[in-house]
């Protein structure tokens, strides 16, 4: 539809302008702040020239975390599509209770993240939460979850699994509907088995689906901060630090808006690279280019 | 290859409905070994849930279905040995065509040298054997359904080839040529084909044999001439040929039939009924002539519709309309006023919708 | 209130779309454009409605700049190939809201949908969903819906190429009636089909590579192909086009067969030429040239027997239904009386004597 | 139809302008009160129950005075609207919405209290104080943030000071209160560290045996924190109530992002404090270095490393929270920090009610000098008056009068008295009055109990060996540098030193960022406080 | 062929999961009837058998003594939840509805970097934004407003709406459009009148994650809000001290949860009619 210049600026701009107008003072005000010694008891615009940056870069809590949310946000999201996928498949077609498991499938991403958090810690508290209590009646010993780095790292995926698959299952679910029966037919009809049709029809087909949730869950994983803060405060040591934690300790917390400002843009290039990076792996990978 | 029996099959989506209501009224019919049927008819006429039911996709309310005599009614798809091409081209995308055309049989866990010979042999039919080594996602719709119909040839042992409207999503200018293709294959290796269309003139160039459907039930079974010649019905007069057959209604008072009071003679004789009849000749036949003779009616000449190569003229005889079909070379007839010649031989009788056979 | 396309162009990556096409359609005619896939109608209608803009030309309409009128005051109305309805708006809606955004009273809007739901058969089905419908109905709404508007200019794009040729053919039937209701309208009608160019269209342009190849009444551009490619687009199946050898009141086909050359080529003169001969002047017969049956197709009530001579392939049409086995060799009458005659260009020489008077000269 | 998106934006923007408006116009003049009849007469009875049900049928007599329920009662502040960040439900913060309501019903005006988790508080507090934008007119916040906060401070005024309450507050927390000689916070709560213990353990015979046997020494009431530790390591892994499920040693609040730098201040105050020298155990006062990665701190983590041992499970990541529910609920022998837990032991329905004992923070045998860089050897305890809740007005604030009777009505002797009861309330003993047995004995408390207690409280007011918190501009960093440390070395990932030499970076660090006069000038005042003394 | 043992792993693997996931919300609903004592005293989980339940945690999230009260909360969440929601969802669906159907080319960037301008506003790390918007929203005298937070919210969730919108319409025939805007719609009509009404399974996709992403903010609503509006996570999380009541806790996260519920019922029910086929891809 071309020859309507003047009207398609008019659908575009009031969103675009929205968000830029909202967005832009921010990302300026940020970078502005990252040249300066914004901090508690200095809170002003001076600047410090590459200070912050220079401190940054031998920072190793920071480069930590950042090694840690990589390996975090990467492998709960895939245990995420792993279980997503899997529980999508399941309730796909008959099942007896269908839409109740999928109600129940869908509830925890509508729970709030904050407080969900405050409830886990309860599950994982050492003495008197239900989780050590269920290892003890089955015989096993009780683990330090929240105060050992393993054991916390490994709540922390918990909680995130269980918050977010539902959001993998979501997606994957109703691309798992949105699919033809064709190729289902005419894999039965060459005699493939489960496992091949799976391999062979559903994966390929519910590959752009798959891409598309994927990094959309990595985009939020990225920023995983709220579930640390509540569950584990980033402990044992710092051994639970995320990004996102860590810049809200230092930027919040501790007021040092300057440092953090610097962090905060080096984490949001990083991020944005290696998302793309991903993408376009991801996409390669699954040979979605040209197929509609 | 082999031979499908389709016993007494009757089925309805409506359990507990009366069997008038039923998708697909009861029916037997023999499908031959190593012969092409196509199924025609339009929307909901019974021809896709009869496929369905062949591919064991839905099992019958009543009857048996038998390959080569072995009753597969409650087989599920999977073990009825059939291969089939969809509306919409089937394609396993992450595969090369090569794979695509080798999984049947890696499915089946043949050896590999067997496997690449057969499916060698395939894609050289098919024409796609310089494109082995391409994925077969970027190939085009009509390649695909190609590639469908090679799934199902590179196996020896198939009962039977089924065809859901294979050229639906086909473009247009390529529906001719994927046609051709597909008979020729077809031609070459000779499985047992079920090709289900609404369109007849596919069913009619593709099919050996063709069977017309209408509110589930068969109306005709024969070859393409069988059925333009003799159509049993004033329905498959009227859904096989272009323009449909002419129908008129005639008199008959203790004599030969009359039209517009004059006698007309019919291929055959029939036996007196109250009921109406009417004749059907196809519009091929129907001629206009300058000379009075036998079977031969006064007209009027209301429109004159130019096909090209052809005319069809509308032409009222008796208060009926009556089309005729002319090649263009004979022109168009000077003046309202016109003779139609209704040959005899090709006058048939219909007696309540029904072709009534020669006693 | 003619609607006169002057040089329109259009290129999309290199290819043309539309070349220089210069046409005048005209109020109370049907234009039907026959051409196949691709070849530039749909690109033509579209920049029509305004809903393509082209690279250059001009398009008027009663003497106004029509390219400046934006596609919602261009009192235009389309009929797509693929059945487009609103899928939330039932059939009464679908109907009436080109009406609503006309501003007319809803007793007006009534009379009128109601009037043109039955004048395409639909009276009875006002409260369906388009997607409870078929797609032979579907597409009577979308016309249902293009013709109670009374639109100055009607288009449609292949109206009938997703439906069966039965249903195909009572439409056609139909429209035509439609059409000739509509007064004043400009309507431009586009087909790959030759018998629905030539059975609907008042006048036929015959559209190639988006190039409008040649227009006239379809008596003129069927008897009288401007060249080989028109003669191939006009008839179904496509004429037989060979390359042959005039000389001495011969002709000599596909280098080994030679007929007598008929009085309407008398007069041309010796040498190499391009003939064609249309698919019903050929027919199966006991003797004549030899050759070998590829492929057998039955359309309605004729048969088409392919069959390949030496290189050159023909179409033989015959009426009714045949059974001819693939693979068996016959003998095919050319008649050469009705040989078509073009230079090597492709440009017409003559015609055959039964269609208009041979061409005179180049 | 066209505009309707427009619409909604242009209804924001109204409403934006509108909300903008209001708040300007708010706070275009200081509201005065108007006088109004009592509501009370003078010595009412005051009790809570009618809030709820959970309250404690007590009841205390209205003390006459400014901040009374009957003078307060006077005062006519509707219309008016008081904002009030506090700490989050239930310790200080439900005090807060309590009096908030009260105060409410007896003076018509508005109070809105805010909410927020400890984390927050600092930041919620300083961000909108540092940006100018009037958020809160009252705030309750760890005393210790004094630094921070005293530039955007109203000091109390005169007519405040005067009152027979906070003529009361012991010197001390007045001490605590007070930033370049004036009063700008309203104290409202005493804290300190003290050792807790279960006595029906510690005083039973037939464990005494045992502990005797096994060790060759007597069991008592921990005087050092190596007897600390080796009675917490007795009990560890022990049944002591017979309850089937196993006891352990000491509770300790370890949680890295919570309060665990004033639980390992409290370990390191003997190490460290040595009352023969003066100026400051954090910092060199003279050249600001940080002096937390000497021996003496050095050795106190050590000590804390080795305590693991004795935790219950998770004890490595517990909270202030969860201290209290271990001693409190009695799952641990012993436990060091606020009254909380003590408080929570005794209440009513606790299963250790009176079976628990307040003792002094235990000492050392041995404290660090750093002038000569050797230890002393001798017998050491200090007083490390940890941060507690405090109160204060912004100078902001366009409701001063009615924020001071806020906090004055807060802190009235009536409902002090109520308050410290209830061990949620995170309200400890801050005035001469609150150091009397027989207001415990009322509680039901045992009398040695009562007592036991009430000693180790006073008897910190006279301990001239003083330890406060690092009250200085940023000591948030500083602590949380501090954190960071410990949290380290209790994970295993760094030895105590390598631990506390980072931390020693750090701060020096911070310092330079924050400015070293500045840092230095707010500790000079610190210092002044454990020296003068 | 499927072993006869599948079906016996297929519903043990889906009660496992349903377990899991059920789960915290069964802890919760029973910690919500505990009181201090019962907490205290270890796990328990059946009311009665195992321990006395109480009304406390439920009644302290109504204004119960040291409780917090859930009502105000919960409206000024529904208030910003919808408003944002729909002020994401027109502009949103607008800009998708643009970047769907016209090219844009402002030198190098092109339809696809606009919608990844709008979705890269999801990897702001939400600490980057706060403090900004605190003098954004100062400076417009909107701090502690609803409107305000709405504005902020709207930010967040402006992303959303488009990367859910601009799919959905990529799906649906552009011929509609063509059609409508000869049947005499100007632009803006033909997206009211003939696109926005058969989005409805898109608008509904977008509006889910929209409301569940407005709904569960804290971290903005925390930090720009002062007294006069606060959250109902905000609320929630004012329990969250160092003496935490998980019985209050657990009821306020109980409570919270409830109209998302209705939600996801409703989610459901448009998946199982297959109206959300094509919405998410």
């Amino acid at each position: 539809m071309d020859g309507l210049r003047r009207h398609k600026s008019m659908f575009l701009l009031p969103g675009l302008l929205t968000l830029f107008l909202i967005i832009i003072f921010p990302l300026l005000f940020t970078i502005r702040v990252s040249f300066s010694g914004w901090n508690v008891s200095n809170p002003q615009m001076d600047f410090i020239g590459g200070a912050n940056y220079t401190a940054m870069l031998d920072d190793s809590r920071y480069w930590a975390s950042i090694t840690r949310l990589i390996l975090l946000a990467g492998g709960t999201v895939l245990i995420q599509y792993l279980i997503g996928f899997g529980m999508a498949l399941l309730v796909w077609r008959e099942v007896l209770g269908r839409r109740f498991w999928r109600v129940l499938f869908l509830v925890p991403m509508m729970t709030t993240p904050v407080v969900m958090a405050a409830i886990w810690q309860t599950i994982f508290h050492e003495s008197l939460g239900p989780v050590n209590d269920s290892l003890g009646m089955l015989g096993l010993s009780e683990i330090p979850w929240l105060t050992e780095s393993g054991p916390a790292l490994f709540a922390l995926k918990t909680v995130e699994v269980w918050q977010w698959t539902p959001f993998m299952f979501l997606l994957l679910l109703a691309g798992l509907l949105s699919l033809p029966k064709e190729p289902f037919m005419a894999a039965a009809i060459d005699g493939a088995g489960t496992w091949r049709t799976f391999w062979k029809v559903t994966f390929p087909l519910m590959a752009p689906v798959s891409v598309a949730a994927v990094i959309i869950r990595l985009i939020e994983a990225s920023k995983l901060s709220d579930s640390v803060y509540v569950l584990t405060s980033g402990g044992p040591g710092s051994s639970t630090e995320t990004p996102g934690y860590y810049l809200y300790i230092q930027g919040l917390r501790d007021q040092q808006t300057g440092y953090s400002g610097a962090m905060s843009l080096t984490y949001l290039v990083l991020m944005i690279v290696t998302l793309t990076v991903v993408a376009a792996l991801l996409t390669r990978a699954l040979k979605l280019k040209g197929d509609s | 290859m082999a031979q499908l029996d389709i016993i007494d099959v009757g089925h309805t989506y409506a359990p507990g409905a009366e069997e008038e209501r039923w998708a697909l009224k009861p029916l037997k019919l023999t499908f031959e070994s190593g012969r092409t049927y196509a199924l025609v008819g339009p929307s909901g006429c019974g021809k896709t849930t009869l496929l369905n039911i062949l591919s064991g996709l839905v099992r019958p309310s009543r009857g048996r279905v038998l390959f080569d005599g072995v009753d597969v009614t409650a087989l599920p798809t999977k073990a009825r040995n059939i291969a089939q091409v969809f509306q919409f081209p089937v394609i396993y995308k992450s595969m090369t065509v090569y794979d695509n055309l080798a999984f049947p049989l890696q499915c089946r866990r043949q050896d590999k040298a067997r496997i690449d010979a057969k499916v060698r042999q395939v894609a050289e039919a098919l024409d796609l054997h310089d494109r082995l080594r391409q994925p077969a996602r970027g190939l085009t719709a009509d390649d695909k359904q190609l590639i469908s119909l090679g799934r199902g040839l590179v196996r020896d042992d198939v009962a039977a080839v089924l065809m859901d409207e294979p050229l639906t999503v086909i473009d247009p200018q390529l529906k001719h040529s994927l046609r051709r293709k597909i008979r020729e294959i077809t031609e070459q290796f000779r499985p047992t084909v079920i090709y289900v269309t609404h369109d007849q003139y596919e069913a009619m160039s593709f099919a050996q044999e063709l069977l017309v459907m209408k509110d589930g039930r068969a109306v005709q079974q024969g070859t393409p001439e069988q059925l333009f010649e003799a159509p049993s019905s004033t329905y498959v007069g009227y859904f096989i040929g272009s323009p449909a057959m002419n129908f008129l209604t005639v008199d008959r008072n203790d004599g030969p039939f009359t039209l517009g009071g004059r006698p007309l003679s019919v291929a055959w004789d029939i036996p007196r009924r109250t009921t109406e009849v009417r004749v059907g000749v196809r519009p091929e036949y129907v001629k206009v002539v300058t000379d009075p003779g036998p079977n031969t009616f006064p007209g009027r000449l209301r429109g004159v519709s130019d096909h090209g190569a052809q005319r069809v003229l509308d032409i009222e005889v008796a208060g009926q309309p009556v089309r005729a079909k002319t090649p263009r070379e004979e022109g168009v007839p000077v003046g309202e006023e016109v003779l139609v010649h209704l040959p005899r031989a090709k006058v048939l009788p219909y007696a309540d919708g029904k072709l009534v056979l020669r006693s | 209130m003619n609607l006169s396309a002057t040089d329109l162009c259009l290129t999309v990556d290199g290819v043309d779309h539309l070349k220089n096409v210069t046409a005048t359609f005209r109020p109370g005619r049907l234009h039907t454009v026959i051409g196949r896939t691709m070849a530039g109608k749909t690109t033509l209608l579209r920049a029509l409605a305004g809903l393509q803009k082209v690279d250059s030309g001009s398009l008027t309409r009663a003497g106004a700049d029509f390219l400046k009128t934006p596609v919602w005051r261009r009192d235009t109305a389309m009929v797509y190939q693929q059945f487009i309805n609103y899928p939330h708006l039932n059939v009464f809606d679908n109907v009436a809201f080109p009406l609503k955004r006309a501003g007319l009273s809803r007793d007006e809007i009534r009379r009128r949908v109601r009037q043109s739901l039955a004048s395409v058969g639909l009276a009875d089905f006002e409260k369906r969903k388009p997607s409870q419908l078929s797609g032979g109905q579907q597409q009577r709404v979308a016309m249902a819906r293009s013709l109670a508007r009374g639109t100055g200019i009607l288009l449609l794009d292949e109206p009938l190429a997703n439906l069966d040729y039965k249903l195909r053919e009572q439409l056609r039937d139909e429209f035509k009636t439609l059409f000739s209701e509509q007064g004043d309208t400009i309507v431009v009608y586009t087909t790959t089909e030759p018998a629905e160019a030539m059975m609907l269209g008042d006048v036929v342009l015959v559209m190639h590579e988006g190039r409008i190849l040649q227009s006239g009444t379809p008596q003129e551009v069927f008897e009288r192909p401007a060249t080989t490619t028109v003669a191939s687009i006009i008839n179904d199946p496509p004429m037989n086009i060979f390359a042959g050898r005039l000389a001495g009141g011969q002709v000599t086909v596909a280098g080994f067969q030679a007929t007598h050359a008929s009085a309407h080529l008398a007069d041309l003169p010796d040498g190499s030429y391009r003939f064609g001969l249309r698919a019903t002047d050929v027919s199966l017969a006991s003797s004549g040239v030899e050759g070998q049956v590829t492929f057998v197709e039955i359309s309605g009530s004729e048969t088409f027997v392919h069959v390949v001579v030496g290189k050159t392939p023909f179409v033989v049409q015959i009426e009714g239904i045949h059974d001819v086995a693939l693979g068996d060799v016959v003998r095919l009458r050319l008649r050469p009386d009705r040989l078509f005659a073009f230079d090597e260009q492709g440009a017409l020489m003559r015609t055959p004597s039964y269609d208009l008077a041979s061409v005179e000269g180049r | 139809m066209r505009s309707r998106p427009y619409k909604g934006l242009v209804a924001v923007a109204a409403v934006a302008a509108l909300t903008a408006t209001a708040c300007t116009a708010q706070n275009e003049a200081q509201h005065k009160p108007k006088e109004k009849a009592a509501l009370f007469k003078p010595g009412s009875e005051i009790s809570y129950q009618k809030y709820g049900r959970n309250y404690p049928a007590t009841k205390v007599k209205d003390v006459p005075g400014r901040c009374s329920y009957e003078s307060i009662s006077r005062k006519d502040y509707s219309g008016q609207t008081l904002k009030i960040i506090s700490h989050a439900v239930p310790v200080i913060g439900e005090p807060t919405q309590l009096h908030a309501k009260q105060f409410e019903e007896i003076t018509g005006g508005k109070v809105e209290v805010v909410n927020v988790p400890f984390g927050e508080l600092h930041q919620k507090i300083l961000t909108p104080l540092q940006a100018g934008q009037p958020a809160y007119d009252v705030m309750f916040y760890p005393s210790l943030w004094i630094g921070d906060m005293a530039p955007y401070l109203a000091p109390v005024p005169e007519n405040y000071l005067n009152t027979t309450g906070m003529q009361d507050v012991t010197a001390a927390y007045m001490d605590v209160a007070t930033w370049d000689g004036k009063v700008v916070q309203y104290p409202v709560d005493g804290d300190r560290h003290y050792l807790k213990v279960r006595t029906d353990v510690l005083k039973d015979a037939k464990w005494q045996a045992e502990y005797r046997k096994t060790t060759g020494k007597e069991l008592q009431v921990p005087r050092t924190w190596a007897e600390y530790q080796q009675t917490a390591k007795f009990f560890s892994d022990k049944d002591l109530d017979g309850d089937g499920k196993p006891n352990y040693g000491s509770a300790e609040v370890t949680k890295r992002d919570d309060l665990t730098f004033s639980a390992f201040i409290s370990r390191a105050a003997p190490y460290v404090k040595n009352p023969d020298v003066e100026g400051g155990v954090f910092f060199d006062l003279e050249t600001m270095k940080p002096l937390i990665n000497t021996p003496g701190f050095v050795r106190a983590l050590e000590d804390m490393v080795k305590a693991k041992a004795t935790w219950a499970p998770g004890g490595a990541n517990f909270g202030l929270g969860d201290e209290i529910f271990s001693f409190g609920g009695g799952q641990t022998l012993m436990s060091y920090s606020w009254d909380d837990a003590f408080i929570q032991a005794q209440q009513p329905d606790s299963k250790i009610r009176n079976m628990v004992e307040a003792a002094p923070l235990p000492g050392s045998t041995e404290v660090y000098n750093r002038t000569t860089k050797s230890w002393d050897k001798k017998a050491n305890r200090a007083a490390y008056f940890t941060w507690g809740w405090t109160s204060a007005v912004t100078k902001a604030s366009s409701h001063q009068e009615m924020a001071f009777d806020y906090l004055c009505f807060f802190s009235n002797e009536a409902n002090t008295a109520l308050d410290l009861t209830i061990g949620r309330f995170g309200i400890n003993p801050y005035r001469i009055a609150h150091f009397d047995p027989e207001f415990w004995e009322e509680q039901g408390w045992d009398e040695d109990v009562a007592k036991a207690y009430v000693n180790t409280l006073s008897g910190m007011e006279e301990n001239p060996n003083r330890v406060f918190d690092l009250r200085v501009p940023g000591v948030n960093q500083y602590m949380s540098a501090l954190a960071n440390g410990v949290a380290a070395a209790l994970a295993g990932q760094e030895s105590p030193q390598r631990a506390l030499d980072g931390v020693a970076g750090e701060w020096a660090k911070i310092t330079d960022q924050i400015g070293k006069d500045k840092v230095q000038s707010a500790y000079r005042n610190v210092v002044a406080l454990e020296d003068e003394s | 062929m499927r072993s006869r043992l599948y079906p016996v792993f297929k519903y043990t693997v889906i009660a496992l999961w349903a377990c899991f996931v059920a789960g915290p919300f069964f802890w919760a609903m029973t910690t919500s009837f505990k009181n201090a004592n019962a907490v205290q005293g270890g796990p328990t989980y059946l009311p009665w058998a195992q321990y006395e339940p109480t009304l406390t945690g439920w009644r302290n999230i109504f204004g119960g003594a040291g409780g917090i009260d859930v009502i105000d909360p919960f409206i000024n969440s529904a208030i910003v939840t919808i408003a944002a929601s729909a002020i994401s969802l027109a502009l949103g669906s607008l800009a998708a509805y643009a970047l769907s159907r016209y090219r844009f080319r402002l030198g190098f960037i092109k339809n696809s970097d606009i919608v990844f301008f709008f979705v890269s506003q999801r990897i702001m790390p939400p600490v980057v934004l706060v403090i900004p918007f605190f003098y954004l929203l100062q400076w417009g005298g909107l701090l502690d407003t609803i409107p305000g937070l709405v504005i902020v919210t709207v930010a967040l969730l402006l992303p959303i709406a488009v990367w859910v919108m601009v799919d959905f319409f990529n799906g649906i025939p552009r011929e509609i459009d063509e059609m409508a805007m000869l049947d005499g719609c100007p632009p803006f009509q033909t997206f009211v009148r003939a696109i926005l009404p058969n989005s409805l399974p898109g608008l509904t996709v977008a509006a889910m994650f929209c409301a569940v992403f407005g709904w569960n903010d804290f971290f903005f609503a925390f930090r720009l809000t002062f007294t006069e509006v606060q959250t109902l996570p905000q609320a929630v999380v004012a329990l969250n001290s160092s003496i935490p009541p998980w019985w209050t806790l657990s009821a306020a996260a109980l409570f919270g949860v409830a109209p998302l519920i209705l939600l996801a019922l409703w989610v459901e029910r448009l998946l199982s009619k297959g109206n959300l086929s094509g919405a998410v891809r």
